[in-house]
């Protein structure tokens, strides 16, 4: 470890170097010229390592810089654009990446320059990440992948992705797993769009058949895939967007709006239903707020899970008494379009929309099953269940 | 009166019989090519289940052409149609058709018998839990032969985009619209339901046929009413018979961690307290249509009960199924969303849970604070 | 098997059956007579083979003989007293019992002479009734028992009790049961009384200290007691009791009577708590009518479970809803005396203690969570979790 | 404003010492004994926790003989306080104190700090989201001498039964009154939470002391029953924690099938559920004390808001504590019984959720239909 010759950063220090670096470089040029200079100048993300875009200083320090950053116009690097790569791949790569690796992928990550998906979720391992059926083969110097990956959002446009895929089926299921970075632009890789109930097409399909990947592109050792993908499922759960919402600021508000412009919809007997739903929303945005301050305060905690859970239940009751009190105008969608959104804008769009994409909040991401396994187990510390699927090979196991 | 909650051995095999018919005819790749569409419904089903089986005109009576069975029947398939989620005008046609029994208009029952559609002309959540307030303004006027004029719009009518003619309440009367009549126009909406699409209407002096004034229309609009609330809570059974029966199977089959995933206990518990709420669903159900059919006076409050209880079950029934089946059940290339929106679109039809809650509290005599 | 040459029983003949029965037996005289001879007369039970008590005729008869009984204001024998006798023991006796044990013991059984308890639960097990603790040691021609059971209503009037006991800890849990008819006037066993949540001790403890039973109280072979119990356990389930209640006959009744008669306590955010209360009583009401109207039809069905189950959580949210609205009015409870119930009456008293004592709704006669298994396992096909107390010697397995 | 919802350290060792007192001296035998006994409360615990350590006065000024500590630090300790359903008039006395500090009435501040207990003498569900509307008649007459006298009978007020003050509400204004006085009686009511048992009042020409009239009298009181209102909350927060701790440990360690209970799912993922309730409850009680402790303008709605949350969740966890630990957790002899209790009580102090739900509808602005 040894100390550091150079002083601790501070948020005065880092607002210091963001004005400097401000000094030097045009808040018009070239966008990507400016996002290269500021990742070189360690003002990234600053919690990552010297020359890798950061200044090793505390994380909670980053909105510090970003805050700067905005207040003076300077272009951003699309970051829900690419929030697979910032939230996922990148800490997966600084975590167990090699020196070449890191460099090679964390700097073009960062500005946006490629965009990354995540190939972990197969038609038959969806909450039951560790069987994944994918498999990748030794072929010479590399490896051949084969198989099918699916709920991979930003596939169509990503550059690269992070894959788990299958190198010893006659190890247990955990143990025969491998982590890889995939070249989306291989032979072998299409890419489907795949619709929703909503009628868009987010996500996609991706089939690997015959994929060539260099060995180079191995993350963490052979058979340590699962390890390697703990890292990145962590950072998925621990990201937590944003700023604090103002009251109503949420779906909430689009309802208590409604109730109160549209005096003829109401019923008498859905007047409680608003009431507990703004108790439950109202409740959801302090507990948000004393999570960031924790977090602010270097105080980590399992709150964000809670947030998680609570967020999927209370946006789907809310659009659904929402699309009720409208009634039969509740009823009327505004088109079936198979659109390919980039952003997911939960009150965007009408009442039904809104009331059919909720119902994805306790899917995607860990669903909310899973998540009470993880809460019930990590965070209250009860027993978990036999295991039948633990000390079996893989291959032997039912499906 | 105690009403008999079971189902007769006639019942039970004319479920067999048009659930058959269903599986052959209305499968869900059939009705969601029949949903994505232009066609409001499904012609060809409308055709068997009308002209071919007289299952659209069961409760009519044979002298006009129908099957002179009950409501108790009608109900029966409107179960297996839920379960379905058919893409056809059955439910609206079934209480036009109530509606005409009131009126005495055996001529459009006869044509409604051969196959003909005929619709009320109301927004879908007008239900009988007070449905004046909302009926949408719809004029009266005299034409030059002393017949009368219709002007108006009347937006988010279910069942009507195909139908022959349209049963329109207008001015606190009761009145027989030409569908194809010059001065009247559907325009299709995108609705939430493809499987029961809705449409507005727009009339510029649309010539129409007074069928009932006053009390006499008053009463056999709200007679309709009830019985349509009543008759939805089975077509709701239905189909949250269906997503209960979906989303075991499926339980059954999908592995993940080495178990069938049905063998986890919080999920099957969810299944157990569904089936709790199901087996009321139908006892509900069952006596709201009896109710109906009996002419009790208790029917207004039995299909509020039926409405209160069964809307807001097909709305979980469908919600446990999607979330249940996980990232596959989200998807546009399985059935499960077909019944979600279907679920929704019928806990507005014929009012709210809300809405009928509302009623209960006069019905029950529970004053408000 | 064999044709009877008796004609088949109808409701007809059972009427005129119970009409020369009560020509010949003064309703007036000796109640234990006269419901000796009732049972003798083949009218006690009347789906119970000739000899016992019964004519051999089909159980949905048994209401036309009760109904005249009752009509013509004959004695009956206190069925809820006795009502372990009635629906537990006596059924299991009947098809796993001797033809000395039927002889002896349905007789008094059935006319109150002497009083059932049930010797299941115990302390460690409760919902997992097979993993009973308490031993049964031979002993020369008998048993010595030793072990402790508890929820045991009645035992403190009971002249026998149905004890399943572990004979083989060696043998897997289910396998190394047998059920005895316990003498609860035996040296060794001591009854007493627990107290609850309520103040009321309306179960006991049972101390079995060295208890000898002959052989002859062995009820099926050594080593079947769990299928002989499954029979006991069955018929706990199937009773469904009394008539069909009229429309706010229940809880609910007292609820809307308190919310129409009391303005002043009415809070309009509880008017659609009231509402939706009355919904699921007025449907829970509906079921149980069509379940006895399948039941009359021959038709048993599951419905059953589930009438249990919502019957549960209903109660105790009428009864929690009552208490609230009532306000400081609520709190108020009359009494902490411990007293010994013999009726369980759920809209007496006042309604803190409908509120308290519903909650044991949900844990007596199986626990709702037991209650859930089932269903999801025997009623929807759900395949069982996977087990891992069934294949080991019950002396080896974790407590 | 923006509110700091975490606590400090000091809170956090405040918190430690309480519990580790309560451990040694409110172990819930002792409180079961206390309940079962005719006393009201613990006199022992209550001399500890006022005289010995000055917590029952924490937020009263340090030279009226308080600690000088805010509301945030007192609600920590009702969090303890509630974790051990501790049988001590803490609450009661809180509220007095905010009373006396509005009213600037230092003489009874010293007492208080001194001990001795002064409870706002109301029947113990009036709660900001209306008192005026369920506070009983009480007259007030004159003396001969000039002074008040009260009459009238006050039913169901918690935390009295061994004050030496009352403060009483009475013809709009506010009184004190000696506990003692002739003319006063206090008759002990059998409550269903015998932890914090209720007792009547019944006065006849009670000699009395006004401490204020009109809106000044208004205001205090309205101020310190929101105050109450948000208190209890965090009493709530502790009593739920306690409960799914109490829950969590009992399923470690109970074993059926083999297995330890804890690892069924279905127990697990209702105990997550109630988990995330309990997070939103740290949040929505922390922001309440402060608001209230900062004199925030949102601290009407904050209160109501938290108990809106925070009483149902209580109940909710009791509740479960008392299911989960199946017959043994209905029994007398273990405490979940008197957790159940107080979490019914405390849903009923200072208003009802269903109360504080209907002044949110004016807090927040969203009208009844």
């Amino acid at each position: 470890m040894g100390a550091s010759a150079t002083e601790p950063v501070t948020a005065e220090s880092l607002r210091e170097r963001v004005d400097g670096f401000l000094a030097g470089h045009d808040t018009a040029q070239d966008r990507l010229e400016f996002l290269r200079a500021r990742f070189d100048a360690g003002l990234a993300w600053v919690h990552y390592p010297a020359g890798l875009g950061g200044l090793g200083a505390p994380r909670v320090l980053q909105p510090v810089v970003d805050q700067r950053f905005a207040a003076a116009g300077a272009p951003d690097n699309s970051p829900r654009r690419i929030g697979i790569g910032l939230g996922m791949a990148a800490p997966t790569i600084l975590r167990h990446g090699t020196a070449e690796q890191r460099a090679r992928f964390l700097r073009p990550l960062w500005t946006a320059e490629e965009v990354w998906c995540q190939l972990f979720s197969e038609p038959g391992a969806g909450s039951d990440l560790a069987g994944v059926a994918t498999r990748a083969v030794r072929d010479g110097d590399g490896w051949l992948v084969d198989g099918q990956k699916v709920w991979t959002s930003m596939a169509h446009q990503a550059r690269w992705g992070i894959l788990l895929a299958r190198t010893d089926p006659a190890a247990p299921k955990h143990a025969g797993l491998t982590y890889f970075l995939c070249d989306m632009h291989a032979p072998g890789v299409e890419v489907r769009p795949l619709r929703q109930a909503t009628g868009e097409a987010e996500f996609n399909e991706v089939f690997l058949s015959g994929v060539r990947l260099d060995d180079g592109l191995r993350l963490g050792a052979v058979g340590e895939g699962w390890a390697v993908a703990r890292t990145t499922l962590m950072n998925e759960r621990v990201a937590i967007g944003g700023a604090a919402l103002p009251r109503e600021g949420g779906m909430i508000g689009v309802l208590a709006r409604t109730w109160r412009t549209r005096p003829e919809l109401r019923t008498p007997a859905l007047h409680d239903e608003v009431l507990r739903l703004w108790v439950r929303a109202e409740a959801l945005r302090l507990t948000g707020i004393r999570l960031r301050q924790q977090l602010a305060a270097g105080e980590p905690g399992p709150e964000g899970s809670a947030m998680k859970l609570a967020f999927a239940a209370l946006t789907q009751q809310i659009s659904g008494t929402e699309v009720e009190l409208l009634g039969a105008e509740g009823l009327r969608h505004d088109h079936w379009r198979a659109d390919r959104p980039e952003e997911l804008d939960l009150t965007g769009r009408g009442p039904t929309y809104r009331w059919l994409r909720a119902k994805g909040n306790s899917i995607e991401g860990g669903t909310s099953e899973v998540l009470r396994n993880i809460v019930a187990e990590r965070v209250l510390g009860l027993p978990a269940e036999p295991r039948t699927d633990t000390g079996v090979a893989w291959k032997d196991l039912p499906r | 009166m105690t009403l008999d909650l079971r189902y007769t051995e006639e019942q039970e095999a004319l479920r067999d019989s048009v659930r058959a018919m269903l599986t052959d005819h209305a499968g869900w790749a059939r009705v969601l090519q029949v949903a994505a569409s232009p066609e409001p419904d499904d012609a060809d089903l409308w055709r068997l289940l009308s002209v071919d089986t007289g299952l659209a005109a069961l409760a009519v009576p044979e002298h006009l052409g129908g099957a002179g069975a009950s409501l108790a029947e009608t109900a029966v398939v409107l179960e297996e149609l839920g379960r379905a989620v058919a893409p056809v005008p059955y439910l609206g046609t079934t209480v036009a058709a109530q509606l005409l029994l009131h009126l005495g208009e055996d001529e459009l029952l006869r044509d409604l018998a051969g196959g003909a559609i005929i619709a009320p002309a109301m927004p879908c959540d007008v239900g009988p839990a007070g449905p004046g307030a909302r009926l949408p303004d719809v004029e009266v006027s005299t034409a030059a032969d002393g017949s009368p004029l219709l002007n108006g719009t009347v937006c988010g009518v279910a069942d009507a985009s195909r139908a022959r003619v349209l049963v329109m309440p207008a001015g606190g009367a009761l009145f027989a619209v030409d569908a194809d009549a010059a001065g009247l126009r559907r325009t299709p909406v995108v609705s939430l339901d493809e499987t029961r699409p809705l449409c507005d209407l727009a009339m510029w002096n649309a010539p129409a046929r007074l069928l009932a004034a006053g009390e006499r229309a008053a009463s056999a609009l709200d007679a309709a009413l009830v019985a349509g609330a009543a008759l939805l809570a089975s077509e709701q059974l239905g189909l949250a018979q269906w997503c209960l029966d979906t989303t075991v199977a499926h339980l059954r089959t999908r592995y993940q961690f080495g178990r069938p995933v049905g063998s986890f206990q919080a999920l099957k518990h969810r299944l157990a307290d569904l089936w709790v709420e199901l087996v009321q669903a139908r006892a509900v159900a069952r006596h709201a249509v009896a109710a109906v059919a009996a002419g009790d006076p208790d029917a207004r409050l039995a299909a509020a009960l039926a409405q209160a209880h069964c809307g807001p079950l097909a709305v979980r029934a469908a919600e446990e199924c999607v979330q249940m089946h996980g990232g596959i059940g989200f998807t546009w290339e399985h059935p499960a969303h077909l019944y979600l929106k279907r679920a929704k679109s019928a806990a507005i039809a014929y009012g709210t849970a809300a809405h009928h809650r509302t009623a209960l509290a006069t019905l029950a005599d529970l004053a408000p604070a």
